[in-house]
């Protein structure tokens, strides 16, 4: 890798292990197929398709890889669930609605290397058995979208995708479906309505687990775009090998994206594991602003529970229990899900001391608020109460109890909803009362108790009529 | 059994009744001068005037029909009270409010709304049960008339006794 | 135990033991433990969404032991051990799988339940006294059982539109609405008439009716039924009447030979409301606005109250002795087989059976029914809108009924009928009867419950109670015999059509110990080899099946499709 | 009344449509999509056209185009701009960009309501509205004006007078 040259000013840091992200940013790099087959593109679907369908399915699975997504479920346990003695056709979709605040990985994939993702779906579907895939693309990347199409027909042309590819007699078709701009359709079966034509409702799961019923009641894999282009490494490299990348049940490399109150904000893609917080945050990106201490980090998107710069946390069982400061944290699945937050879809947010906590919670609330589908009750009816609140708080017109109340109304979402999006939008309220209330409570004004006991003095001083 | 009663034996000059004559006068000049002097109590002029001022504030007189302080009649004919009331005296049905009128938005008032008080107990219930706020018992105890038509008391003359009451209702706080 | 019958499977709903068949939904198998799992967006006939989130309860499988770890053991009854899963789950979609365990009444339950309600009110304006499904609220009842008592919400509530009219017969309140999506699945799955819809997203979604379109076809008031909260009121029923004050008669529909199940509600002789009752063999739990609404006409003011003969060319009010005996003297100097008889197939089978006396008493020369064909809608609405010719056919024998009708038109205006004895129709309006005619005869009577224009030529006016004033039985077009039972009482001094048929036989010198329509049902059960058996009780309020007519009801294949399909309950 | 669409526009519209050949119902937001890039926004008329195209109930179409804030049911400016508002472009100065952005092409967002979220600018040029996280929080403030993309953006004189 040491013959790539970097844009000056963009080069990877020296913690970084590039494979996703080896051509992003990458000298006299353009998206074109043949700039791609240049580099030795879709060598690793070719063979692929010289190998049976199983094969490949076993060597994601050898792999371990987990899905970049956000849930972190394995990659080839998902593709197993496929019904054994299936007669409908199978379904392969990549979810490119990257919406979770704080994730920017799969627009600089898509934007600068179309091809890797194209044949690590190539791949997948010929593994899966699915001729007929779609990139369900979230609205707000046009050019994403028509670099896809382009990168699409270009493949076509040169015959790695639609009938008889590379002579083996499997047909495959991509098409880009654009969204148009709502978060729940990062769900996959969200996504899976949306692309029926539907109000992106998420469906319930059981009956509708999408490798039985998904797209059209058919058998569907959803995938993340960071995910499907592992598997064109994982062929590559060969399961066995990718696995040592990472970390033991961690393995491989992924991209985090660091936003928010840090001197360089970015992109790294580094070995799952391998890299703590602390290095992320000091020597990946040239640590916290002049003069300001860390307060808060959202570790994986926004949904992930907040953790505290002064919190310790205590991994392990019995004998082997260790305490590690928030700076120790290693950026993998399972030590993230210890501390009670987890590594989600890879976006870390960064506080420092000047923010204030309730209004961090109070735009979170707002996007979740937003974005809430409205088709079950607790989270439609509780994102907006808990966004009310929280305005009320950053106003300045709540009372002390608001903040428990606050609190119920996100417990009374967790764990009730159809799909994940009630824990998306209840686990940060839930942290940032657990984890600073008191800067919450300091925010209400206690004064204002007695205005909520007494309803009538309530609507007098709202002037409501 | 009958008791018998013997009747009192008078004495002669007891039999001229004067003395008595002279008692009684005496007592009538004694409460002539306390007048003058202000002492005594007077007979209330019944029904020119009335107890009203003198009932207690828990007192249950006849039941009506109050407006808020916008003169909006506060009941929506929910129809509760016709269902509580217990010697079944209320009658009310119920219309809706015509969508150019001020308080279109209530959607529903009573179009007719009769307490007949002669199966009117003064139980209160109607008052208790009303979600609205819209029915009181007042302090009229004296309901009078010369037909039983006259002794129901139809929407009108409910507002009539009942009068405009302040204050918020919780339907129409915009919190609730 | 569960060997023997392998398609059951053993659940444990709040400690007990229960069997159902495979594939049961969870909610249904704690409804027949008689256990009540409250729901809103739930319904056996519609597609489950899984969207109110009610009917979350705890639930628990056997544990599955990881490798080297001891299986767990049955106890005495063959049950395994259940490990609780710390998450709810839905009721309404899951099924019942072996050695499951539901709780529908533990803390993790009532949580959910208590917290679920709090979120459904939070924005829900508590408008109770306003709103007429105030008193058969879902919303109200399981508030009542499952509620907080008092909110904590203190923010505005969302504002939206208000009293929007969706329909002609349709009012819409969407701040009431509980996006349960009853109503839209409705539209979609039952009556293929897709108009409503959900607008806008979030706490801000709107139940809406496309823009320039109506929620207008013939099954929208069905919605109304199944909205499980006031969002959509029926414009008819609308401030009409508290439900709370209204008693509830289950009867039979007699506007086509369907005979759809109903409930009919009514306060102190006056109805004020139709609904339909659950018979998955007849109307599964719909029926369409077309015969719900014909009621009004029963308190309208058009309605014969009193006896009535003629005298010159108007009609006086008598008694019914008075009536009666007019009616003798008239038909005393006419032969029978001058005299012909219309009676009604929308006649129960007694009074068929009592006009089939009639004929056989003064030796009726013609009888007929008249008969009343429209299209059958696909759904609910039968071609035949009589409500019993299969009555007619079996209990009075007509094999064709109406094929006399023209004959007996014939036979009047050539003289050969004399006399006419018209029973709960109107023969100028739905026969092709003329005054003409009709003036040709020596005697005319007609008894019916309006005053209709046939009634204007007859010589003695009946008043005989409508559907709602008499009880009886029928037989609707797929054979199933059905009760009808009596609503309210009738007008003045209205009797019930076999009352009046029977004094009829009486006057003209018949004679019968006939005192109630049950003596007349017994009768038929001796007579008619179909009947024997039965009783009025075990008939029930389902009704049973009693003939084969070949025919069947739409929209109930298709339902039955869709249960094979695995998508309703049913 | 019915909507006039160009033949090489529905020609588009109907190659969109075999990419889903399953379901046209699955169509409905390409065909949408390449209604608001012709007209500006999805009028009433557009709603029914694509119904009328897909086979559809229009309540159908209606209810996915009121779900999606990427669909306007209003005329936008020549020029629609998209502020991020979400959490890291918030802490950037999105707040302060949407102020810069209104003040300078003279915007006036105190209409601005849930149903209503877009506001134009006086002269019609410019149309702006927040939007949630357009998924490039490393580079934030950022915002969409059309389909281009910038990326923190601090100089808004630059930024508007990009578009003529």
């Amino acid at each position: 890798m040491s013959q790539i040259k970097y844009i000056a000013g963009k080069e990877p840091h020296a913690n970084e292990t590039r494979v996703i992200f080896k051509n992003v940013d990458r000298e006299s790099w353009d998206p074109s197929i043949e700039t791609y087959l240049q580099d030795g593109g879709y060598d690793q679907q070719k063979k692929a398709f010289q190998m049976e369908p199983g094969e490949i399915t076993a060597e994601v699975k050898t792999a371990g890889l987990r899905g970049r997504g956000g849930a972190g479920f394995p990659a080839g346990l998902k593709w197993s669930f496929l019904p054994p003695n299936n007669d409908k056709p199978v379904y392969l979709i990549c979810n490119a609605d990257e919406s979770e605040p704080g994730t920017f990985k799969d627009r600089y994939i898509i934007h600068q290397d179309p091809h890797q993702l194209i044949e690590g779906m190539a791949i997948s579907c010929f593994a899966v058995g699915a001729n007929l895939a779609y990139i369900y693309i979230r609205e707000e990347f046009p050019e994403g979208a028509q670099i896809l199409e382009t990168a699409i027909a270009e493949a076509h042309r040169k015959g790695f995708l639609g009938k008889d590819i590379l002579g083996t007699g499997f047909e495959l078709e991509i098409y880009v479906h654009r969204g148009a701009g709502a978060y729940i359709c990062g769900e996959e079966t969200g996504l899976i309505e949306s692309l029926e034509g539907k109000r992106p409702y998420p469906r319930i799961k059981p009956p509708y687990f999408p490798a039985a019923m998904g797209l059209y009641l058919c058998p569907t894999i959803v995938n993340n775009v960071e995910t499907l282009c592992h598997v064109k490494h994982i062929i590559g490299m060969g399961g066995e090998n990718w696995s040592k990348t990472g970390t033991p049940n961690n393995t491989g490399t992924r991209i985090l994206c660091v936003s928010g109150d840090v001197e360089k904000p970015g992109y790294f893609e580094v070995q799952v594991g391998k890299v703590t917080l602390g290095e992320l945050i000091n020597d990946m990106c040239g640590g916290l602003k002049a003069g300001r201490k860390l307060k808060a980090v959202i570790p994986g998107g926004s949904s992930a529970k907040v953790l505290r710069a002064d919190e310790t946390f205590k991994l392990g069982k019995d004998d082997d229990a260790k305490e590690i400061s928030i700076w120790d944290i290693p950026m993998d699945f399972d030590t993230l899900a210890a501390c009670g937050s987890m590594a989600g879809s890879g976006g870390v947010i960064i506080m420092d001391d000047s923010r204030s906590m309730s209004w961090v919670i109070n735009n979170l609330n707002n996007f979740y608020a937003h974005e809430s589908c409205g088709q079950c009750t607790p989270c439609r009816e509780g994102s907006l109460w808990m966004k009310k609140i929280t305005d009320r708080v950053v106003a300045g017109k709540a009372a002390p109890s608001d903040i428990d109340q606050l609190d119920a109304v996100a417990r009374n979402i967790d764990g009730r909803t159809i799909c994940a999006f009630g824990e998306a939008a209840s686990w940060p309220t839930e942290s940032f009362v657990a984890k600073f209330r008191d800067e919450l409570i300091a925010d209400t004004n206690p004064e204002l108790e007695d205005a909520f006991v007494n309803a009538e003095a309530l609507t007098a001083a709202a002037n409501l009529k | 059994m009958a008791i018998v009663v013997d009747r009192p034996k008078l004495k002669w000059w007891e039999h001229l009744y004067l003395p008595a004559l002279a008692k009684g006068l005496r007592i009538t000049l004694g409460h002539f001068f306390k007048m003058l002097r202000g002492n005594t109590k007077v007979t209330m002029q019944y029904p020119e005037e009335k107890w009203d001022a003198n009932l207690p504030d828990h007192y249950r007189g006849a039941p009506a029909l109050v407006t808020d302080e916008q003169e909006r009649e506060r009941c929506v004919a929910c129809q509760l009270c016709e269902f509580i009331c217990p010697p079944r005296a209320i009658t009310i049905k119920p219309e809706e409010i015509p969508s150019d009128d001020k308080w279109a938005k209530v959607e529903k008032r009573p179009k007719v709304f009769d307490i007949d008080m002669i199966r009117c107990i003064y139980c209160g219930f109607c008052e208790e049960v009303c979600p609205e706020q819209a029915i009181y018992l007042r302090k009229d105890y004296a309901i009078t008339g010369t037909s039983r038509e006259e002794m129901v008391h139809d929407k009108e003359k409910l507002y009539e006794i009942g009068g405009v009451r302040v204050g918020l209702v919780n339907k129409w706080n915009a919190l609730k | 135990m569960s060997d023997e019958k392998p398609d059951l499977v053993d659940v444990q709903i709040d400690g007990e033991w229960h069997q159902f068949p495979k594939g049961t939904r969870m909610i249904e198998a704690c409804r027949q433990a008689s256990v009540e799992v409250p729901h809103y967006c739930y319904h056996p006939k519609l597609t489950s969404p899984g969207n109110c989130r009610m009917c979350l309860v705890e639930m628990g499988m056997p544990p599955r032991p990881h490798p080297g770890e001891a299986t767990p053991e049955a106890d005495e009854n063959g049950h395994l051990p259940i490990s609780w899963m710390p998450r709810p789950v839905i009721a309404c979609a899951n099924t019942v799988a072996p050695n499951m365990g539901i709780r529908t009444n533990s803390e993790l339950t009532e949580d959910c339940r208590e917290g679920v309600m709090e979120l459904l009110l939070a924005n829900h304006p508590l408008d109770c006294p306003i709103c007429d499904q105030a008193g058969e609220c879902t919303l109200q009842e399981f508030s009542v059982e499952h509620g907080q008592g008092e909110s904590h919400f203190r923010e505005q509530k969302v504002k939206k539109p208000k009293n929007v009219d969706v329909g002609p017969r349709i009012r819409l309140d969407d701040e009431r609405c509980i996006m349960c999506s009853r109503c839209v699945r409705f539209t979609d799955e039952i009556a293929d008439d897709p108009v409503l819809g959900f607008t806008d997203r979030g706490s801000h979604t709107v139940l809406t009716v496309y823009p320039g379109k109506e929620l207008a076809n013939n099954y929208s008031l069905n919605t109304v039924d199944i909205c499980p909260v006031g969002a959509l009121t029926s414009n008819d029923f609308r401030f009409q009447m508290r439900v709370w004050f209204m008693k509830e008669v289950k009867t039979i529909d007699v506007n086509c030979a369907t005979g759809s199940n109903i409930t009919v509600y009514q306060r102190e002789g006056q109805i004020y409301r139709i609904t339909p009752r659950q018979n998955n063999d007849v109307n599964s739990d719909w029926m369409p606005d077309s015969h719900r609404l014909n009621f009004h006409w029963i308190n309208g003011e058009d309605r014969l109250t009193d006896p009535m003969v003629k005298e010159g060319n108007s009609h006086r009010i008598t008694s019914w002795q008075e009536a009666l005996a007019t009616t003798a003297d008239k038909l005393a100097g006419i032969e029978g087989s001058e005299i012909a008889v219309i009676a009604s197939a929308s006649m129960t089978n007694e009074e068929l059976l009592m006009v089939n006396r009639l004929v056989k008493h003064l030796n009726v020369g013609h009888v007929d029914t008249v008969p009343r064909e429209g299209e059958n809608d696909n759904y609910l609405v039968a071609a035949d809108r009589n409500p019993n010719t299969n009555g007619v056919k079996l209990v009075l024998g007509l094999d064709n009924p109406g094929s006399q009708l023209d004959a007996i038109k014939k036979g009047i205006k050539e003289g050969r009928i004399k006399a006419l004895l018209c029973l709960q129709e109107n023969l100028v309006d739905d026969a092709g009867f003329d005054g003409e005619t009709l003036d040709k005869l020596d005697f005319f009577l007609t008894a019916h419950p309006i005053a209709n224009p046939t009634a204007d030529f007859a010589d003695v006016v009946l008043p005989g109670g409508c559907w709602a004033e008499k009880s009886g039985t029928m037989i609707n077009v797929a054979g199933r015999l059905q009760r009808l039972n009596k609503v309210i009482d009738g007008p003045g001094q209205t009797l019930e059509p076999w009352e009046v048929v029977r004094d009829l036989i009486q006057v003209t010198g018949g004679g019968n110990g006939i005192y109630s329509a049950l003596d007349i049902f017994k009768q038929l059960t001796e007579e008619i080899s179909e009947f024997s058996g039965l009783t009025w009780g075990r008939i029930g309020d389902l009704g049973l099946p009693l003939i084969e007519t070949g025919k069947t009801i739409p929209l109930l294949e298709r339902e039955k499709e869709r249960i094979t399909q695995g998508l309703i309950v049913g | 009344m019915a909507l006039e669409v160009p033949s090489e526009l529905e020609k588009e519209i109907d190659d969109r449509i075999t990419h889903y050949p399953v379901s046209r119902r699955s169509a409905v937001l390409p065909v949408l999509h390449a209604l608001q890039h012709h007209f500006g926004f999805i009028s009433e008329d557009s709603v029914e056209w694509a119904a009328a195209k897909l086979e559809l109930e229009p309540i159908k179409v209606l209810e996915v185009v009121t779900f999606y804030p990427g669909f306007r049911q209003s005329a936008p400016g020549k020029y629609h701009i998209r502020v991020c508002r979400t959490l890291s472009c918030a802490m950037a100065g999105s707040y302060e960009l949407m102020d810069s952005i209104c003040k300078k092409a003279e915007i006036d967002r105190s209409g601005v309501t849930h149903h209503d979220p877009i506001a134009v600018s006086n002269d019609g040029k410019f149309s702006i509205e927040f939007a949630e996280c357009l998924a490039s929080c490393g580079t934030g403030p950022v915002c969409l004006v059309e389909d281009d993309f910038h990326e923190a953006v601090t100089d808004v004189d630059a930024l508007l007078s990009q578009y003529k």
